[in-house]
């Protein structure tokens, strides 16, 4: 109702934009009040994540995770189910690629590729299963079987790494570096195919297309198969969707494995594209900032895609700030934070006077 | 197991579930009133950092605990504004909070002290001091009341039964008071107080507020109770099992005291029996840290049964005839 | 300029990388030079910053943590002009030093301490996760204890499996506090931020604490007893001031080497008898000799203490 | 007696004394006829105008008819009334005063109360609960609670209005949860009493009864403002009526001196036809069959009790009964929405009524399509589009599915706009939200989706519950039009008149049972009445 009165174009680019500045208007505050520049500072963000073809590897790397978690959150969501547990989801598909990269001879990175993609997807959700099947049978509220299992998939997670993975003698509680014909190609590699040439210093790796492979594919489930209509009705109305002959417990359950297995397959990026071996707490908060990042993109694949990079240009931008001043790493927290709130929940605080200046015009 | 060291697990029982209380209540009544809330672990974070520094500064920690109170409404009234006002997401404002407490805290201590997101520690009458509750010493060895009033009741910070008695008064305010039954009715049905002629937006604040309020006691007891100051992300997850435990509990405020007392008490285990031999087999160390997570989905599947949140729960109030 | 760049604990954790800051300021007090210094977010970070260090121009590169071997395992060899340090890991690389430290022997030492200082006939240990470097802290001082005393109980337990395992203060607190009811009266803490937890709870019961990495004696003067110290100030000081040409290959930061040891100052000179020194020295100067040797968990994932 | 009662809530009100209040309102009762006057109201949501200078008189002590089409503006004037929504202009007089009326607080303090079409009830509170909320004694429960208990008890017994105070509003029948509404407006002592659309959901009996109050309430001198579809209640109790269209007043008139028709005709801008036409039913063969049908509810309670009857192609079954009496139940139950025991066929072969092959696909396969009663709920997802409704339940038609991986939904959208121009849905837009659509053309969409699939059995709930005479009409005549064509038609209404126009045959329910069958003109409301009341 709020959102009628202005025209949908304004409401998608001129609403977000205008908070996004507004979240950076208070972050610039903060950075001057604790004694640094704000202009340099966020010159140096904008420059250290898209300045340059190393900046924009980084911040698609980071992004490309974020697709992932936050296309997992999104597709529950479509359900009204909140996974929580993308951070579990994405540890034990981590799990999945080192089985598959550590314990299988490959002879090449495609067919790695694929088989790695599997196993993340068939780890993340697996894990992901179980919550929904007690969602589904037994009303277990899922956010917080799923926030157990997070608390679960880390034990489980050390322990593989402690006691099974780990090679004999090491010191670090992690796999053994994976077989060379398991690295993914990375982007410049791939550009260089096109002659363009891109740093091939950043991770970033043939999980980007993937990545943006599973927002199409994402979207096209949703809005374009039977299975995607029936996520949907069930989400927006349980009751009519058990008129229509659409089973809860089926659905609950076929979300759940998808958003698991979107989870999962963030590993291919980090740990199969990136680290090459699989280590402690290899998700490091992805799988909360994917919940971030799908209530920003309206739990739309596209927005997501969006949301993503947005994150993907905070963490790069951030570390550059890390890098090059005194700005502590946390104040990136804090802008993230702010973004999330203004461009997620304060949108109405911009969309209001947008609305107004644009019923004056239509008065005139 | 022998006597005594249930004595001692339920000691650190009591301890444990004390944060987690002040969330879980925090969290109901806010939920109750119709606004969702992640945030707890946020507020419980800026609290605690506002305890720790302000009782540093001041020397007293009650004047901490002032401040900390202090800056969890203020985040509360924050999260009031995005997700009433504005009618925002209600989701999105927690996690931005949460977000929001885990970088500030460090950057202003930092700025402040020096430590590195750390405040100094605290110690003298900047700390909670420990209650010893009458007849604690007499009762002492009197058999089975003696160990559990002196040992599990007794000796512990003025908040954990600041805590305890949140329960009764809670409960006392949400059944038994006007207040109380406009809250539980904005959070079922904001249209029926709204035509009632109650304000559904000044309900909803107050609601908040009060939440703010608990969880800034939590994020004391946190900093200024159980540990000596304040450490970046001490919350460690407690805000998000406060709101597991609320689920759990139903939103019922005795319920909810159960509830925190069981997730309490699989910490308190989970931290004496690190390594338990099961017929032969020693169970690894990562396994018994497990427990206390699979052990509330087990009980989740097995006992608890659908979870029904208040009706009006999540969604801003839009009037419709 | 020289740079140092930190593991995910971060700058202040009042122990290892603060050590590492500590010895840096030193070099900066003392020679008035300047140097980078860089705290990471995430491990993506670990090779990133690493190149971005190299590429800004510093030398040498002081990386720390273990996690950081494979790091220079691929950043180094491209950036063959600059010198890396990396603490608490071995990388065989030509331009690579590689900084260990025996915190076995250390442990071992404080073992004997707390063996000495017991009265209960339990001692205890706080560990953050369990993980090998964790392990051998634990090891080494069971194997102190028990020489001490065969019959000694030492507890050991660790915090956790998440990150939040190191920053947990609550959760050390708790868990020192259910040793202490097991009858610990002396508490080994290796675990970050929760350590500071785990050193409150023991003040508050009135028993001892041992610190760890940095001397942490002046946290609560009385309580605790001592620190093992790894001297990761003095090999990020050795380091800076070598210099771009440094030495590079395997340094052994040993009790011989005098990379670990325990702390003896004005906080807790009172809590360590004249008697209590000599067993130790004894024990250190047989170390030194190679008379006695502390089994390294890292070796066998085995430990002969338990 | 009344006196009594009013006295001592006044006494309880802590913001205005009685005596206050009394000089208040009698003051300006000597100076003026009209309990309420509203001049020149208009009411913006975005684009839609709601309300167009709307002036309007209601004399004090009548019951005063307003009548419109779906989304004539109706709710929202006297929402504005009651403070819930604002005027963007115009000025509202009570008693003659002229009355800001900001909020419904403001509203309730000048002794206006409503009772909304979708009730304003907390549904897992106690009557009691419900009725003080807002409206409290004091800071504690208990004495409100006990003090509110009393006055009912009084209120109860002068106007009919029984509830058990302690029952929870969700295990209330509507009609019993309208009387509460009734109480709550009453408790905070009206003395304008607006009712929305108050018997869309109520039995004829339910319904009667509430003109009964109302009628007592007006002897008491209360002004009563009635919301209604039904022309035939508009002229059993009102004593003027408005007439509204397209956000404007179009004409106020005597009720004695109107007619159904002339009201119809103001409303719609053209003639209708107030009776349904149909010829003599020419039934075929049996097309379902159902025997000893059984259903025992999650509390224990049997609410299906051995049910059999049969329906024959070409037939409209009609089944009366008061609500609550397993009618809802049993179309549930048929639809393959609830597991029950018992045996079914369907043109010969059994129809399960339990197991894995139990659901709404699985009678959808078997041509037994369903109108459910509450088109919200079930019905319609008021969130999609039109078109992704229109595909609600018939998402694995081959249709819609020309391959088995992508949905084809621009053939959907096309059968979409065929069903709305045959149904003749205002606005036909396939893209526009379901909520954006009036009630009666939501009501369209979801029969036009359950009839153009040509069923052979067709369940029906309330098919014209809360939609205007317009909308009835071609309703009622597409079900005919259905039944004509060969379709066996299942209806459960609670509206007797529509039972008697429709059916060729009627069976009464009456506490999970059957009670008996009528052939519609061999039948009258007065006996179906005793039937559905378990006389007979
Ligand atoms: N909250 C709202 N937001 C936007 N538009 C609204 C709102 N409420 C009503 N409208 C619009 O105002 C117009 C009048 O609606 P209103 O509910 O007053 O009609 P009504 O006469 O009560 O209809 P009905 O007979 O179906 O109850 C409609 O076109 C409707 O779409
Ligand atoms: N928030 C809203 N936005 C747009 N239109 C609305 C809104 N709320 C109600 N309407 C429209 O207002 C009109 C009347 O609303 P109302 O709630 O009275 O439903 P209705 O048409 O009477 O249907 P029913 O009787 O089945 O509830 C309808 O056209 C409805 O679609
Ligand atoms: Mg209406
Ligand atoms: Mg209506």
């Amino acid at each position: 109702m709020s959102r009628g009165r202005i025209p949908h174009w304004a409401d998608v680019t001129l609403v977000p934009l205008a908070s996004v500045f507004l979240a950076f208007v208070i972050s610039g505050i903060l950075i001057w009040a604790i004694g640094e520049s704000p202009w340099a500072a966020m010159k140096l963000m904008v420059e250290g994540a898209f300045g340059s073809s190393y900046g924009w590897g980084y911040t698609l790397f980071y992004a490309t995770n974020f697709i992932f978690t936050g296309l997992a959150v999104a597709v529950a969501f479509q359900a009204r189910l909140f996974n929580i547990g993308g951070e579990g989801q994405a540890l034990l598909g981590g799990l999945g690629v080192a089985l598959v990269c550590l314990y299988i001879p490959w002879p090449h990175w495609s067919l790695a590729l694929i088989a790695a993609s599997l196993g993340a997807a068939v780890f993340g959700a697996g894990w992901a299963l179980i919550p929904g099947y007690l969602q589904a049978k037994r009303g277990s509220h899922i956010v917080i079987t799923t926030i157990m299992f997070n608390f679960i998939a880390a034990s489980l997670l050390g322990y593989f790494l402690v006691n099974v993975l780990r090679p004999q003698g090491a010191q670090d509680p992690s796999s053994p570096r994976f077989p060379s014909e398991t690295a993914l190609p990375k982007l410049h590699e791939i550009l260089g195919v096109f002659g363009i040439p891109f740093s091939t210093v950043p991770p970033v790796n043939i999980s980007l297309l993937i990545a943006v492979g599973m927002c199409f594919a994402v979207w096209f489930m949703l809005w374009r198969t039977r299975l995607g209509f029936q996520i949907r009705a069930f989400g927006e109305s349980e009751p009519a969707a058990e008129y229509a002959g659409i089973s809860p417990v089926r659905i609950t359950v076929y979300v759940m494995l998808i958003s698991g297995a979107l989870a999962g397959l963030m590993a291919v990026n980090s740990v199969m594209g990136e680290q090459q071996r699989l280590v402690l707490n290899a998700v490091e908060g992805a799988g909360f900032i994917g919940i971030a990042v799908a209530l920003m993109g309206r739990n739309h694949p596209f927005g997501v895609f969006l949301a993503a990079i947005l994150f993907g240009f905070l963490y790069q931008g951030g570390a550059e700030l890390a890098l090059w001043t005194g700005i502590p790493r946390e104040l990136i927290v804090v802008i993230q934070a702010l973004v999330i709130l203004f461009t997620g929940a304060l949108d109405n605080m911009v969309r209001i006077p947008i609305a107004r200046i644009f019923a004056m015009r239509g008065a005139r | 197991m022998d006597f005594m060291v249930l004595v001692q697990v339920l000691e650190s029982t009591m301890r444990l579930a004390t944060p987690l209380l002040f969330a879980c209540l925090a969290g109901l009544i806010s939920e109750r009133a119709g606004v969702f809330d992640i945030g707890l672990e946020g507020k419980m974070l800026v609290a605690a950092f506002m305890a720790a520094s302000i009782a540093f500064v001041s020397g007293n920690v009650w004047i901490g605990v002032a401040a900390a109170v202090g800056v969890s409404v203020a985040m509360s009234l924050m999260h009031g504004l995005a997700s009433i006002t504005f009618r925002g997401n209600q989701l999105i404002s927690g996690v931005a909070i949460n977000f929001l407490a885990a970088g500030i805290t460090v950057v202003i201590a930092q700025n402040w002290f020096r430590q590195g997101g750390r405040t100094p520690s605290l110690s003298g009458d900047a700390r909670m001091a420990r209650i010893d509750l009458p007849f604690a010493e007499a009762l002492r060895d009197v058999p089975v009341i003696g160990p559990i009033y002196h040992g599990i009741l007794s000796g512990h910070a003025l908040l954990v039964y600041v805590a305890l008695l949140c329960v009764p008064l809670t409960w006392f305010m949400l059944f038994r008071t006007r207040f109380g039954l406009r809250l539980r009715a904005v959070g079922e049905n904001p249209a029926a107080v709204d035509t009632a002629g109650v304000s559904v937006v000044g309900l909803r604040y107050g609601a908040v507020a009060i939440c703010g309020v608990l969880c800034g006691l939590a994020g004391a007891y946190l900093s200024t109770g159980l540990s000596a100051g304040f450490v970046k992300d001490m919350t460690a997850g407690r805000g998000f099992i406060a709101l597991a435990a609320m689920i759990f509990a139903k939103w019922r405020p005795w319920h909810a005291m159960g509830a925190v007392f069981l997730f309490g008490l699989l910490e308190a285990v989970a931290n004496r029996f690190q390594n338990i031999d099961i017929l032969g087999v020693n169970l690894p160390v990562q396994a018994m840290q497990a427990l206390p997570y699979i052990l509330t989905v087990v009980i989740l599947a097995g006992f608890v049964g659908k979870a029904i949140p208040p009706r009006a729960g999540g969604a801003a109030y839009v009037k419709e005839h | 300029d020289p740079a140092l760049m930190f593991d995910l604990g971060g700058k202040f954790d009042k122990s290892f990388n603060e050590a590492a800051y500590n010895g840096a300021e030193r070099w900066r007090a003392e020679t008035g030079g300047s140097y980078r210094e860089i705290e990471m977010q995430a491990a993506a970070q670990r090779v990133q910053f690493a190149r971005r260090l190299a590429e800004a121009g510093s030398n040498p590169v002081v990386v720390m943590g273990f996690q950081n071997a494979p790091t220079l395992e691929e950043v180094a060899p491209d950036y063959p002009d600059t010198s890396f340090v990396l603490i608490d890991a071995v990388v065989d690389l030509p331009n690579v030093r590689s900084v260990i430290f025996a915190e076995h022997e250390g442990s071992y030492l404080v073992g004997m301490l707390a063996a000495m200082a017991n009265e209960t006939g339990t001692v205890s240990f706080v560990g953050g996760m369990e993980i090998p470097l964790i392990a051998s802290f634990a090891c080494g001082y069971a194997q102190g204890a028990k020489a001490v005393n065969p019959d000694i109980n030492v507890i050991v337990n660790y915090t956790g499996d998440t990150p939040a395992a190191w920053n947990d203060p609550v959760r050390g607190g708790e868990i020192a506090r259910a040793q202490i009811s097991q009858g610990s009266d002396v508490v080994f803490a290796a675990a970050g931020g929760t350590g500071l937890g785990v050193l409150q709870a023991a003040e508050d019961s009135g028993v001892f604490s041992i610190g760890v990495d940095s001397n942490q004696n002046y946290l609560h003067p009385g309580s605790v007893l001592t620190s093992m110290l790894k001297l990761v100030d003095q090999a990020v000081y050795d380091a800076f001031t070598d210099g771009p040409g440094l030495e590079t290959g395997v340094v052994q930061m040993n009790l011989a080497a005098g990379g670990v040891g325990y702390a003896l100052d004005e906080h807790n000179a009172h809590l360590i008898s004249d008697q209590m020194q000599e067993a130790v020295e004894a024990a250190k100067a047989a170390i030194i000799a190679g008379e006695l040797s502390v089994h390294d968990y890292r070796v066998d994932s085995v430990c002969p203490a338990f | 007696m009344i006196t009594a009662w009013t006295a001592s809530a006044r006494r309880s009100d802590p913001r205005m004394t009685q005596a206050q209040t009394q000089a208040m309102r009698q003051d300006t009762a000597a100076s003026n006829a009209f309990a309420i006057e509203l001049r020149g109201i208009s009411k913006a949501f975005g684009p839609v105008q709601a309300n167009k200078d709307i002036s309007i008189r209601v004399r004090r002590g009548t019951i005063h008819g307003i009548v419109g089409e779906n989304g004539a503006g109706k709710s929202t004037l006297m929402s504005i009334l009651y403070g819930f929504y604002r005027a963007d202009s115009g000025e509202i007089l009570i008693n003659g005063q002229q009355t800001d009326i900001p909020d419904s607080l403001s509203a309730i303090r000048a002794g206006v109360g409503m009772v909304f079409q979708h009730f304003k009830l907390v549904e897992n509170f106690t009557v009691l609960e419900n009725v003080i909320l807002g409206a409290e004694a004091g800071a504690m429960l208990r004495p409100s609670l006990a003090k509110a208990r009393g006055l009912l008890k009084d209120l109860a017994r002068e106007f009919e209005l029984n509830v058990d105070p302690d029952a929870l509003i969700e295990n209330l029948s509507v009609g019993h949860q309208q009387r509460v509404e009734i109480l709550k407006a009453l408790y905070r002592e009206a003395d304008i009493l607006i009712l929305d659309e108050p018997t869309g959901v109520l039995t004829p009996s339910e319904a009667d009864h509430l003109f009964r109050i109302l009628r007592g309430l007006k002897e008491q001198g209360k002004t009563i403002i009635l919301i209604t579809h039904k022309l035939r209640e508009i002229m059993d109790v009102t004593d003027e009526v408005s007439v509204m269209r397209r956000g404007e007043m179009v004409a106020t008139r005597t009720t004695s001196e109107t007619s159904p028709t002339e009201l119809a005709e103001l409303m719609v801008g053209r003639k209708v036809l107030l009776r349904v036409e149909k010829t003599p039913a020419m039934p075929g063969p049996e097309v379902l069959r159902v025997e000893g049908l059984r259903l025992v509810d999650a509390q224990g309670v049997e609410r299906l009790r051995s049910i059999g009857f049969a329906l024959r192609a070409g037939e409209i079954v009609g089944i009366a009964g008061v609500a609550g009496n397993g009618q809802s139940e049993l179309l549930e139950v048929l639809a393959g929405l609830r597991p029950a025991e018992g045996q079914a066929w369907m043109k010969g072969a059994p129809l399960p009524l339990s197991g894995p092959d139990c659901d709404a696909q699985a009678r959808r396969a078997r041509r037994i399509a369903h109108v459910p009663e509450d088109r919200h709920r079930r019905g319609l997802v008021l969130n999609f589009h039109a078109w992704e409704n229109t595909a609600l339940g018939y998402h694995n038609d081959d249709a819609y599915n020309p391959s088995p991986w992508k949905m084809d939904n621009a053939a959907i959208i096309r059968d979409t706009q065929a069903k709305m121009a045959a149904f003749d849905v205002r606005p036909p837009d396939p893209q526009l939200k379901a909520s954006g659509f009036s009630g009666g053309n939501q009501q369209k969409i979801v029969l036009a989706r359950e009839i153009e699939h040509t069923p052979e059995v067709l369940l029906v709930g309330q098919p014209t519950r809360g939609v205007d005479i317009g909308a009835i009409e071609f309703i009622h005549q597409r079900l005919i039009t259905l039944r004509d064509a060969g379709a066996a038609i299942l209806l459960v209404s609670v509206e007797l008149d529509e039972i008697l126009s429709l059916s060729d045959r009627i069976i009464v329910m009456f506490d999970g049972r059957i009670m008996g069958e009528r052939a519609p003109d061999q039948t009258n409301a007065q006996e179906l009445g005793l039937m559905m009341a378990g006389m007979a």
